[in-house]
Parts: structure tokens; C-alpha cells; sequence
């Protein structure tokens, strides 16, 4: 019924195949610069990186990403779990996360633009406004499930702050955060695009644009793809990593013999 | 050395009603009840857990280093039973003393889920012990286990007892002969709601089953006290 | 009623609407024989999306972008609407007045690198030997942040639509250097030459080049009404969302002075060698069949 | 220290009246058009109102957001529990679920644009597929968190589909399925703005970009917040009341008298 | 009416050896051994729960209807205790019937948080009875029970073997009283990788103890057919 065994290896590699011969196929049939086939947007990928394009783009999008989602995640968590756990503070807060969660990105991101101009700081600070609200409306449902057998478990035998933090609240919080965590890198990232797209003058969104302005198709694909696979690369890298090591307890008797 | 007197106002099922007990250095104490009349309740309250019970009706004690065995394990399941223990403040060598104390030697890295449920109990009744308690609060720490072990255990329990005269323990239990052999002490546990009735005595419990050390209130570590005594 | 019908994405608030307004006020496309059908579109991405789709017969697009398509295949029938590139404007006590000024100053370029108004100024400001995208701190940026970047001091001088700056102009918040129209002569080509226009798909006016030539002429007629009457644009005007009659005045004034003439084999010639200059491929340039010419 | 205690009531009239007394406040100081007082953006909003014009675009962005959101629901929580339940299936299309969760919305909605015209259902499915990736990756959490003990008992006495579904695997999901919900809210109405921006000619998303076009700052704020009072609504006449049902079990005992 | 031949591979650590044995209706047997010598576990093989253990292992019964009384409660926790019999199958007044059989009277529409551990042990083993199981497997039903209830339940489960003597039961349980009056067959569990000893006989169980009804190979509800007996 629930097969929680290992998926064997091959698993992972029959769903991209699939997508990429029928993407080819479809480009072949309809013969339109506006599916281009695999290839050309391969080409248009290797072009633009080897003219150093690519890297550059990439390289200022990552940084702001990564910054936005760092800072976006420190602050949502610690305002969900806050919400999670003390129902005043919920109830004092509530309406003001469902109005940030519901302001339109283009709205802040208009706005802070305005006021602190075309900058930096305020290209990162929008994004995190629009991100941290989806963050602790996750996180805060994690933390109205917390176990509260546990809980006194852990008052009765006085845990520290650190051991609630880490040995309490983390574990159970984990799913809570992984969810958060890779939606919240894709909205980020898609944020990030509209952010570059009003006001920066770099980053992959700012290319997208401007392959949007003439319908380039091969190179919006092109430049989402290269983000795409550095996602794809946290994923396995580190996502999934510390996905096992965390879920280790879970099934541990699985890998019988 | 803890002494709560409490209304029994607050519950919104009546579960206890008014409570005044008096708990001394070195008491040992049997609570006996049918299923469901609130000896948990009571644990939970000494073990200063309940909500409805405000801590000014402690007169004294509500700082008191506790020593819980639930009635459920309620280990960590995320943590090896290792760092369960290493968890609460034992050291590592004394975490593996303890766990072949309870008959779980080779069972330090294992996970919460990969033991039996009494396996799992005799844990957790490792975790109670490692923290060197002044209060030892036991809910049914032989259930789930045959007699053998549960005869085992008991011998482990009154051993520490002896050892450490100053602890005072409250255990619930519902066989006799467990009561018998542990504690000096029985409360019964009866009605709804329900009412303490200290065997042979009035409402407290305040006799003491072994004459210990001095009865200083609430000075220093009992444990430390009760080591020092041991090694003279 | 079996008129046949001619539908165009557009603006809402672009200045197409506005003659395309008064089109349908006066009913002009009815005088002609066919409907004019509006689509409103919120931005001009949308627009170009809607004729790319096919979900329209036309939109306004600039002549680059119509180039673009060509080399990518997607022929595209221009019609010619203005001849308004863009203006340079910078802050009323600015002490720029030409391109020499502006080395090191922090630009605002509307619309991103593409623009047309900034390609022709760098490429007239390199024939001065004057490397502008290199020596400035560039900002691409939507136009209306762009203005507000103006205003507040953050930016020395904009690169932005004519309407923008007209607005800047009338609020007193700008001043225009120059229009950037006037680049071409620098560039030894035509005056007047209409970079901004209805565009087709090759294949729907091939099969349509009578609706095509009422259209034409209906717009033909509403620039000469508009131009000529003042009282015209009383129905307009609630397009133009002008908030005083300064900047009423100054977008009237500037639509008018937008208005192309007809386009002979010189013109286009001129406007072929205008994609040349901005960097179209040479060898794939918009051939003259796809420039829409009055009369038979 | 965990005060589940039932917050008074005035609780929830805190935030929002300080917020708008910042506002105001903020807005007399700076003195700008870019930043309108609220009495300003509630008369365009009586306007607005009034001439009829919001109730159309109002309503239109509502049938799209609803009609996607429930559409996003119902594929994403069946493809969240079966690759959070079969490690197989996530396997296959764990690769595929990183991709479409990272394709930028733009991307999707050009090419559905492009592909199918500008018609009503490019919109929807424009959103819908960027919306199911993101239910999926919190719902797989939830479904990788169910009870393995509780999922024994139900095999030995029998539920059957309906019973687990409602009775074994809904509770325990509740808590996903409640940030899913609410973040999916606020992501669709942002992914509807964009949509309408793109290839519609009515909505708030198509009203928006018009003011911004205008830089009509107070009409942006007036239409946002109007959005936002709806989802405040649903907030507080289902979200809430669904939530304080199906939490009832948890804290049972803490209205004491 | 079951039989099962299991060779013991499969299990990461050996937790059960090979085990050969056969379940007769109306077989009445106590499972006795020491905490984690495998008691659960062969519990859940006989429910068909244990992922290492292949159907085929069954050569018959694996098709039985099972009433299981685990060593936790495992209700529903956010269903009512009414609720949770009721998908089990029960109608709503017998699950009132079966609520009060086991001293649960007015807890009906509690949530399993609400009670105490023994309540809530009662109120699965109410379930475990709802669904008019082939064979009853309970895993220490007693405990956590004080000596008076646990006779009502003993008598109550006893009343229940003898209306509808086709039904199978094992049971768990360290208490050697508990075995006597309610078993006749004993099973020990020993050693690690743990063997099945029958007191008394070889590998297989096969005796019944009390005599009863038509040997039909696993023909018809047994329950139904139980009732049918009761009636006549
Ligand atoms: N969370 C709760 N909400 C409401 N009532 C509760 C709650 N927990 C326990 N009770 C009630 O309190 C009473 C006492 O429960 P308690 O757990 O103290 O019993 P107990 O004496 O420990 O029983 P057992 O021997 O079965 O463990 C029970 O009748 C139960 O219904
Ligand atoms: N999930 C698991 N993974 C690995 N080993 C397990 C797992 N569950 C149980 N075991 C092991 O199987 C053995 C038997 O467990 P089981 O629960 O069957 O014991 P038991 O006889 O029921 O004990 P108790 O009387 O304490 O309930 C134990 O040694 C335990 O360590
Ligand atoms: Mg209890
Ligand atoms: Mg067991």
C-alpha cells in the first residue's frame, strides 16, 4: 500500500526524457519560431553563456534571490511562529498578514521604488515584503500543530531555549519548512523577474524582458531554463540531502534485507 | 518540601475537587484510583503541567527538579535514544549505564519507533532517572512489562531510593503488590470529583517511609546532598 | 449589419486611442464601410501578445519591432500613425543642453536597451565621438518611475515617450532638450519619418486590402479633423487624463505635431536606412511591399 | 508559556487602525501624489464604486481567481499526496514538479497566449499550471507526515476510500491544506493580475496597469485594497470559522470557566 | 481457519524466526514474553500488517475479518469516540451499548484527548469488539487498568468468546491470572531471533478449547453464524 522503499535510480530520469522528446516532437510539427525546438534553445543557452552573458545575469539574479530568501525566511518563520503559537498575537497580526500576503508584488514593488528609487535596497526589500507573508502563513499552521505532550515533556525535564529551537520545534516544523522553502525560492525567483523588470537594469528578468519585447522565445526559454537547472541543482544538492537526513527516523526499518 | 493546596475550581469537568497535600523529603508514595479518576491529572499538577492550577497554590516546591515518567514514553522520536537522554543533561557514558540499568544495553542509536512500546517506556523511565530528580513521579512504570522485568525494575527503583534518601517519589500504579513493596505511603484517588484519601492518615501525606538526612527546606541540591552521604 | 470589421488592440491610455476615439466618435469608420473594433489592452507587451496571437487584426507598434519580427519571420504591414521618437528631458535648472553634457550624468532610458530613441542618440552621440552608454550610469526603468526618478533629483536627464515629457514639461518638472526626431537629421536621413504604426499581418491585409485602405483613410480623415478643430478633441479628452489645461494643451499639441505624411519611395528608403542605422541585419531588412502606401 | 487561550476580542481592531493612522500620517508628512491619503484612496474607491466600473472588474477577477484556485486545489492536492505518498511517483516527477514550479509565470502565460489566443481559457490554464506546483510541494509535506500507525489501524478495520479520504487522511492534511489555501490565494490573485496585464481587457490586474501607466497611484491602492477586503472575507465568513471546526479536537479542555 | 508458514527473512534485525503455525476457529490462545521479544510484531503479521511478511506467507486467512486491539489506543483523534466506533461499522446504538459494556457511559461524544490512557484503551477495545472480528487479536488489554475493571472487561470478553464460540482470539499479556482464566492455549515467545513455543504441543496451535460448532473451512460470517446459534 505504502511503498516507502527507496525508488530505485532510474526514477528520476524518465520524466525529463519524456518532456524533451515531446517538446521536440510538438516544435517539429508546428515548425514556429514560437516553440522553438530543443536545440535552438540549447544553442542559444551555450551562445550566451560562452559570450559571458549568461553568467553575468545569472550570477547578479542568484545574488538577489538568495539575499531575498535568506532574509524573507528568517523573518517569516519567526512571524509564523510567533502567530502559530500565541492566538493574541494571531489575532492582533492576522489582518495586517492577510493584507501584505494579498498587496499585489507590483504594488510594493511600485511604491518602493518610488520612494527609495530606483535601487538596490529596494529591489531586494520588495521582494522580501511580498515573501515573508507566504512564509509565515505556512509556518504558522507547523506551529499550531506542534505536540503539546511534547511540549510538557520538554517543560517538566527544562529545555533550554537552544534545545527547544533545535530538538523540539525544528523537527516537527521541518515539512512546514521545506514546503516553504521551495515555494518560496520559486516565488522569489518569480518576483525577482518582476522587480528586474521595472526598475534593474541586470538579472535574467531584465533579459527576459527583453526577449519578450520581440518575442524572442528561444531566449526566455533559454534564460529560464539556466535558472531552472541551478534550482534543480539546490534541489539535489542540498534540499534533498538534508530531506533524508532529517526524515531518517521516519522509516528506519525499511531497508530490510 | 512541596505542599499545594489547590480549590479544584478551574476544570471545566469537575476531575479533582479540593486538594491539600503536603509532600516531605524522602516520601514515598503509592496513588491507587480507577481508570479515569485523575491520578495523571494530579501527576501533571505536582509536575507543575496543568494550566488550571495557578502556581501560587503551591506553597512551596514549584521549583523542584522533576522527574516524570509519563504514563506514554513521550521520548523524541527524531532522536536516538542516546541523545533522548543526553537531551535532558546526562553525560554519555552515564546515558549508556542507564539504559542497560532498564535492560536496553546495544539500543542507544536506535529511534523511538524501532523499539517495542515497553522497551520504549523503559526509555523514558531511563530519561526520569538521569536527571537526578528531588521529585521522582512515576505513572504506571511497570505496565507493559512481564514480571520478570517489571521485578527488575522495581529492585533498580528502590535501590535509587535507598541510595538518595532525600528524593521523595509519588508512583501510580494499580497492583498491589507493587504498592506494597515500593512505597510506605497510599493515596487513593476516588469520585468525581475526585477526592485524596491519605491511607491511615488525614489529608497529608506528610510522614516520611525512611528516616533521612536533615530536613532543611528546599536547601540546596537533594541529590548532591544524598551522593555526599553516600560516599561517607 | 455585414460591414466588415477591423479590430486593434490598443492602449488604453495610448495616444492611438485618441484618434481611434474619435474614429468611432464621429463614426468615420462607418463613413468608410467597415466597424472599427477597440481592444483595450493594459500595456504594450499585451498589445504586441494580442497580434502575435492572432487575437487581433492590428496594433500600434514601433517600426523596430516590426523589423524584429521580419527577421524572425513574422511579416507585418506598417501603417504609418506618428513620427514621435521620444524626447531627452532633464530637471528645469538643469545646465545640460547638448550630448556633451551628459557624459558621466545618471540617464534614464524608458522602455530598456531597445528603445529606439536611445539607440539613434547613441549612435549620433558615437559620430561625436561620444561613447554614452559606457561614460553614464544607465537606468532602464517603466516610464512613469523614470519621471519620478526626475523629479526627485536621483536622475540627471531622461530619455522618455513624448507624452511622458510633455507631462513633465506642463507640470514644470522637466525640460525638454530635444526631440529626439531630430536626430534624423543628423543622420542624413528624412524629417518627419513615422517610426510609430498600425501594423498587420502580412497574410490577414493581403486578403484584405480594401478594409485595409478604408481604415486608412478613416484615420486619415480623423488627424485632419483633430488637427484642424480644436473642439474634436472635447471627446478625447477624457483619454488623455490631463489633470490641468497646461498638459492638455501640450499633448494636443504634441499629437498634432506627430502627424506623418504619406510615405513615397523616398521616405521609405529613408526608413529602411533608419533599421539599417539601428542595427537591424542589413541583407533581411523590411522590403518596401510592406510599407503601407496611400492610393492604389 | 503556550497561551491557546481564545484571544479577546478587540484583538483582531489593533493592527489595521494603527496601519491606517501610520498611513495617514506618513502620507500628510511626505505630501505626494505617490503617496495618497487614505480618505483620498477611499473616494476613488466610492467612485470607482459607484460609476459600476469596480463591481465589473471586481467581479471578473473574482470568477478567474476562484475558478482557478478551485481548479489548482483539486489537481495539485491529488498530485502533492501521490508523490508524497508513493516515493516512486515523486521520483518520476519530482524533476518535472522543479520545473514547473520554476517556470517563470510570464513564460507560461506568453506561450498559452501565443499558442491559444487571447481567450478566456489560456488565461485560466495560465494559471492553474502555475499554481498546481506550488499546492503540490506542501501537500507532498503532509502526505509524507501521515501517521503510519493510525494508517495501520484503517487497514485492519477496512475504511474505505471515502473513509480515509475524509476521515483519515483530511485531518491530517488540514493543516497543508490551509496554508496551501491561503498562500494559493494570494498567489493566483498575483498570477490573475499578471494574466489580465497580459491578454485581458477587464479585471483589476487590467485596471492596475492602467494606473500605472497614469501613475495614479490612489486608483492602484484602491483597487488592491478593494481585492484585499474580499479575500478578508472569505478570510473571516470560511477560512476562519473551517479552522476553528476542524481544530475543535485539538484543544478541547481549554475553555475552562 | 488460519494458517501461516513464515521462514523468518526479511527482517532487517532478526525479530521473529521462522514461525509455522495454525489458528483454528474458536482457538483460544495467550501470547506471553518478555517486552520486545516480538509479541506486537507477530500480532501484526497475523493481521496481515507486516510489510515483510508476503501474503503468501498465509496459507489461509488472510481474507479474515480482524478486530485488533493495539498496544496504543490509535482512535481517530479528531473523531468523537461514537464517531470512531461508527466507522469502524458499528450502528450508533451499539456503539452506545459497546461505550458502556466497557464503563465509557456519556463519553460519546468526547474526542480520545479528553480521557485518560486506560479510558482510552477501553474505548479501542469497544472497537476492536464493534466489528464482529473472525479472530480478536488484543495486545494487553489490561493494562493500565486498575484490578476491578479489568475483571469486568476479563468477564466481559470471556461472555463474549463463549456467545460465539467460532471466534478466534489471541491475546497478549504478562499477567499470568489474566492467561489462566481466559486462555487455553498458551504461546511463549523466546530468544532472539524469537521461536514460538506451545505450552504443551508441538509448533502449531491447532487444539481448540472449546468445543464448538461446524469446522467450515472459512465458509460465511462466523459472527452471523455465531448469532444465529445464540438465537436457536
Ligand atoms: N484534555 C482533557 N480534557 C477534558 N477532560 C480530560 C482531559 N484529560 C483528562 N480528562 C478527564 O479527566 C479525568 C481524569 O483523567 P486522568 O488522565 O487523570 O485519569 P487517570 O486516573 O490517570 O486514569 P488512567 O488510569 O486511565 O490513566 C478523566 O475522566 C478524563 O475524562
Ligand atoms: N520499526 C521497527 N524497526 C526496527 N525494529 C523494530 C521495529 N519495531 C520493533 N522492532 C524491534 O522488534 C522487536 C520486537 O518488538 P515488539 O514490539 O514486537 O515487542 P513486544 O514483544 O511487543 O514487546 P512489548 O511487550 O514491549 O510490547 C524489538 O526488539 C524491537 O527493537
Ligand atoms: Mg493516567
Ligand atoms: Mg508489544
Amino acid at each position: 500500500m505504502t511503498a516507502q522503499a527507496r525508488p530505485a535510480g532510474w526514477a528520476a530520469w524518465i520524466a525529463l526524457p519524456v518532456l524533451v522528446a515531446v517538446w521536440m516532437l510538438l516544435s517539429h510539427l508546428l515548425d514556429s519560431s514560437l516553440l522553438p525546438s530543443p536545440a535552438a534553445v540549447l544553442q542559444t543557452l551555450v551562445e550566451q553563456a560562452s559570450s559571458g552573458q549568461l553568467w553575468h545575469h545569472l550570477g547578479v539574479t542568484l545574488y538577489r534571490v538568495i539575499l531575498s530568501f535568506v532574509l524573507a525566511m528568517v523573518l517569516g518563520v519567526a512571524l509564523g511562529f510567533c502567530m502559530g503559537r500565541w492566538a493574541t498575537v494571531n489575532a492582533v497580526l492576522d489582518p495586517v498578514l492577510v493584507l501584505m500576503l494579498n498587496l499585489p508584488a507590483l504594488v510594493t514593488i511600485i511604491l518602493l521604488y518610488v520612494w527609495m528609487g530606483l535601487v538596490e535596497p529596494a529591489a531586494i526589500l520588495a521582494v522580501v515584503i511580498n515573501k515573508v507573508p507566504n512564509v509565515a502563513v505556512t509556518v504558522r499552521e507547523g506551529a499550531r500543530s506542534l505536540d503539546r505532550k511534547l511540549e510538557q515533556m520538554a517543560t517538566v525535564y527544562r529545555f533550554g531555549w537552544p534545545q527547544r529551537l533545535w530538538d523540539l520545534w525544528l523537527p516537527q516544523l521541518f515539512p512546514y519548512l521545506m514546503a516553504s522553502a521551495r515555494g518560496g525560492l520559486a516565488l522569489i525567483w518569480k518576483i525577482v523577474l518582476v522587480v528586474e523588470l521595472l526598475g534593474r537594469s541586470d538579472g535574467i528578468g531584465f533579459q527576459l524582458h527583453m526577449a519578450f519585447q520581440v518575442f524572442d522565445v528561444s531566449a526566455i526559454l533559454a534564460y529560464s531554463l539556466a535558472f531552472i537547472m541551478v534550482v534543480q541543482l539546490i534541489e539535489l544538492l542540498v534540499l534533498q540531502p538534508l530531506e533524508r537526513r532529517a526524515h531518517r527516523w521516519r522509516h528506519p526499518e525499511v531497508t530490510h534485507a | 518540601m512541596l505542599e499545594l493546596s489547590f480549590d479544584g475550581r478551574g476544570f471545566r469537568q469537575p476531575v479533582l475537587g479540593a486538594i491539600h497535600l503536603r509532600i516531605e523529603r524522602g516520601d514515598r508514595v503509592c496513588l491507587l484510583g480507577p481508570s479515569g479518576v485523575g491520578k495523571t491529572t494530579l501527576l501533571n499538577i505536582l509536575a507543575g503541567l496543568d494550566p488550571v492550577v495557578l502556581p501560587s497554590a503551591f506553597t512551596q516546591g514549584s521549583d523542584l527538579r522533576v522527574g516524570y515518567l509519563f504514563q506514554e514514553p513521550r521520548l523524541l522520536p527524531w532522536r536516538t535514544l542516546y541523545q533522548n537522554l543526553v537531551l535532558v543533561g546526562a553525560k554519555r557514558e552515564e546515558a549508556a549505564r542507564l539504559l542497560s540499568q532498564v535492560g536496553l544495553t546495544g539500543y542507544g542509536n536506535h529511534y523511538p519507533d524501532q523499539l517495542s512500546l515497553g522497551m520504549a517506556r523503559r526509555a523514558a523511565l531511563a530519561r526520569c532517572l538521569a536527571v537526578a530528580p528531588d521529585l521522582l513521579l512515576l505513572d504506571e512504570p511497570f505496565a507493559s512489562l512481564d514480571a520478570e522485568r517489571a521485578g527488575e525494575l522495581q529492585a533498580l527503583i528502590t535501590g535509587l531510593l535507598d541510595q538518595n534518601p532525600a528524593m521523595a517519589m509519588v508512583c501510580v500504579t494499580h497492583d498491589e503488590a507493587d504498592a506494597a513493596s515500593l512505597a510506605a505511603q497510599r493515596w487513593w484517588l476516588e469520585g468525581a470529583p475526585a477526592r485524596l484519601r491519605v491511607e491511615g492518615g488525614g489529608e497529608s501525606a506528610g510522614r516520611r517511609s525512611t528516616a533521612a538526612g536533615p530536613d532543611s527546606q528546599n536547601a540546596g541540591p537533594l541529590w548532591a546532598e544524598a551522593r555526599g552521604g553516600e560516599g561517607a | 449589419e455585414g460591414l466588415p470589421t477591423l479590430s486593434l488592440s490598443v492602449l488604453q491610455y495610448g495616444t492611438a486611442h485618441w484618434e481611434l476615439a474619435h474614429v468611432q466618435r464621429r463614426g468615420l469608420d462607418r463613413d468608410q464601410g467597415f466597424l472599427l473594433e477597440l481592444r483595450p489592452v493594459a500595456n504594450l507587451p499585451a498589445s504586441r501578445l494580442a497580434l502575435t496571437g492572432a487575437s487581433v487584426d492590428g496594433a500600434v507598434a514601433d517600426l523596430l519591432w516590426v523589423q524584429s519580427r521580419y527577421e524572425s519571420d513574422a511579416h507585418l504591414v506598417f501603417v504609418p500613425f506618428s513620427t514621435r521618437i521620444g524626447e531627452l528631458v532633464v530637471a528645469p535648472d538643469s545646465d545640460i543642453v547638448g550630448f556633451g553634457d551628459l557624459v558621466g550624468k545618471r540617464i534614464g532610458v524608458a522602455g530598456g536597451p531597445d528603445s529606439k530613441g536611445w539607440i539613434l542618440m547613441q549612435r549620433v552621440a558615437a559620430d561625436q565621438g561620444i561613447d554614452l552608454a559606457a561614460s553614464n550610469q544607465i537606468q532602464y526603468g517603466a516610464p512613469p518611475l523614470l519621471s519620478e526618478a526626475l523629479k526627485r533629483g536621483r536622475l540627471d536627464a531622461v530619455v522618455t515617450y513624448w507624452h511622458f515629457a510633455a507631462r513633465l514639461q506642463a507640470e514644470g518638472a522637466g525640460r525638454s532638450v530635444m526631440p529626439l526626431a531630430s536626430l534624423l537629421a543628423e543622420l542624413s536621413l528624412e524629417q518627419n519619418l513615422p517610426v510609430l504604426g498600425y501594423v498587420f499581418r502580412a497574410d490577414w491585409s493581403a486578403e484584405h486590402r480594401d478594409l485595409l485602405a478604408r481604415f486608412a483613410s478613416a484615420i486619415r480623415q480623423a488627424k485632419a479633423e483633430l488637427a484642424a478643430d480644436p473642439a474634436a478633441w472635447d471627446g478625447v479628452r477624457a483619454l488623455m487624463r490631463a489633470p490641468d489645461d497646461r498638459v492638455y494643451q501640450a499633448l494636443r499639441n504634441g499629437f498634432i505635431a506627430g502627424t506623418p505624411g504619406p510615405l513615397d519611395d523616398r521616405r521609405i528608403a529613408s526608413l529602411r536606412q533608419l533599421l539599417a542605422l539601428t542595427g537591424a541585419d542589413r541583407e533581411r531588412i523590411m522590403p518596401p511591399s510592406l510599407f503601407y502606401r496611400e492610393g492604389p
